[in-house]
């Protein structure tokens, strides 16, 4: 027999070691990206990640889950998966996923942000993607039938228990 | 204004407006928090401030709005800033460049 | 163009009226059991359920995730999946699913409590279904391929906005 | 004894022990809840309460422990109960009947 435990996987003679999974799914609308924040809360709280990476991996799961909401589906209904999954106790892979359009290139070249610009020419807009990039250690973005943003961030080893 | 998610209170000091923001401004808000401030930006001969001692959340989509405001209050020639930022949204400014247009308020 | 809204179904001419929808799916360890109640709570705070209904409904899915922690999957590795579906903006419909086995009938008779033995005849255990029956307004438990439990709570008139 | 989720504290009194605890009273702690009951359960020359001020979840878990500790205590003719139930674990003890086995403590 063996179980699964929070903390990671655990191999035995007969069963591959499969990750630890959870996976949320609501409807792609503005009223649902905080109860996405709320689950990642409550995750990562019982992984033990320190406060201010949590804080971090929140910003950048809502602007993947945003991004579902403003671009994907266009105004017709939709839902967004958010799958978070550990295979090492240290390690939080969360994967945002639509079944919308993206017409955006894959390639995630380093974004633009406000740094060396003039008043003049900042504009709303456009750091979603630089956002997830500085928050997260990993980020990949594949379209396929919608959009899916992988997001993977490491627990600092001073956090470790 | 209130919601349970934003909410917003007012003080009205000598030539100084300060808006105390408190919640999460996210997208779900952000018309809300665009509504709430567009008469206010038109107060061109009061400094604007928005204090975020309590706001507990914000993202690209408040860091544009707020990017609305600063280019809104320039082009008015009225002053602007933001006050009591905590370390982490503090860092999310910073990240994003839009700290230079935040001039501190005091 | 036509949006569902958090309160509750919207039609359009073009398209049936569907349900909205949060699923969330976690292992079937009992660490998880409180990531669903924090979904939950998350849930029908927006959906203006009131505090005491919210605290009803947390026991009876917890009762209903421990019972597919418990019994499904003998020891095994597994999943619970909970469905929280509302159609009318005062009912929501809890289902919580699992893949496992399970030996018992899935008719719902008015289980035992504790009432009316003495303290020699009581024994722990068997109050699961018991509670889910008494703090929701409806229980449903089908088997096949697994178990699938159906909770559902009406929000009361005096909470309605 | 202390994790994140639920803990206690040992307050001894004359003639009288009373655990409080806090936190969340679940599946995930209910063996932890047993270690730390079985020593109490022994002391048969004092009476044992429970605490349940800062008690914020129970379950059927719950109560199938509590049902263990008070027919432990029947058999050894010690005295338990538990004190500061709020209104919404009364309800949940009241509607299984466990209410009658749980002496008010004072
Ligand atoms: N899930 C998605 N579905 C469709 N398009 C997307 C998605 N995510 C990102 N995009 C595209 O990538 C662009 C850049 O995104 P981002 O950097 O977050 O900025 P913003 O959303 O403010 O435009 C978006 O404008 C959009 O065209
Ligand atoms: N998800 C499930 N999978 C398998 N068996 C189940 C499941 N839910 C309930 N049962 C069966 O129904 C019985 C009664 O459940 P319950 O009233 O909650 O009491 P308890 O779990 O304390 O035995 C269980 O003992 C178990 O045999």
């Amino acid at each position: 027999m063996s179980r699964n435990n929070i903390q990671g996987k655990v191999e035995d003679e007969n069963s591959m070691a499969i990750d630890n999974n959870v996976k949320l799914t609501v409807p792609a609308l503005p009223e649902f990206v905080d109860l996405v924040r709320l689950t990642l809360f409550g995750l990562a709280t019982k992984l033990k990640f320190s406060f201010e990476e949590i804080e971090d991996m929140k910003v950048a799961v809502s602007e993947a889950c945003n991004n579902a909401v403003l671009h994907a589906y266009e105004g017709a209904d939709g839902h967004i998966e958010v799958e978070f999954a550990w295979a090492e106790e240290d390690e939080l892979r969360i994967t945002v996923r639509d079944q919308g359009v993206n017409d955006s290139s894959p390639e995630l070249t380093r974004k633009s942000t406000l740094h060396g610009k003039s008043i003049e020419e900042i504009q709303s807009g456009g750091l979603g993607l630089y956002l997830m990039q500085a928050l997260m250690d990993h980020v990949e973005m594949n379209i396929e039938n919608g959009t899916a943003v992988t997001l993977i961030k490491r627990r600092s080893a001073a956090e470790r228990v | 204004m209130k919601t349970d998610k934003l909410s917003f209170r007012t003080e009205n000091k000598e030539g100084l407006t300060v808006i105390h923001l408190s919640g999460e401004l996210d997208l779900e808000v952000a018309s809300q928090m665009r509504t709430a401030m567009e008469p206010l930006v038109e107060l061109t001969d009061r400094k604007l401030v928005l204090n975020m001692r309590d706001l507990k959340y914000i993202d690209s989509t408040g860091i544009g709005i707020l990017i609305g405001i600063v280019k809104a209050r320039h082009s008015r020639q009225a002053p602007f800033a933001v006050e009591d930022v905590s370390d982490h949204i503090r860092k999310l400014f910073d990240m994003t460049g839009i700290s230079r247009f935040l001039a501190s308020a005091h």
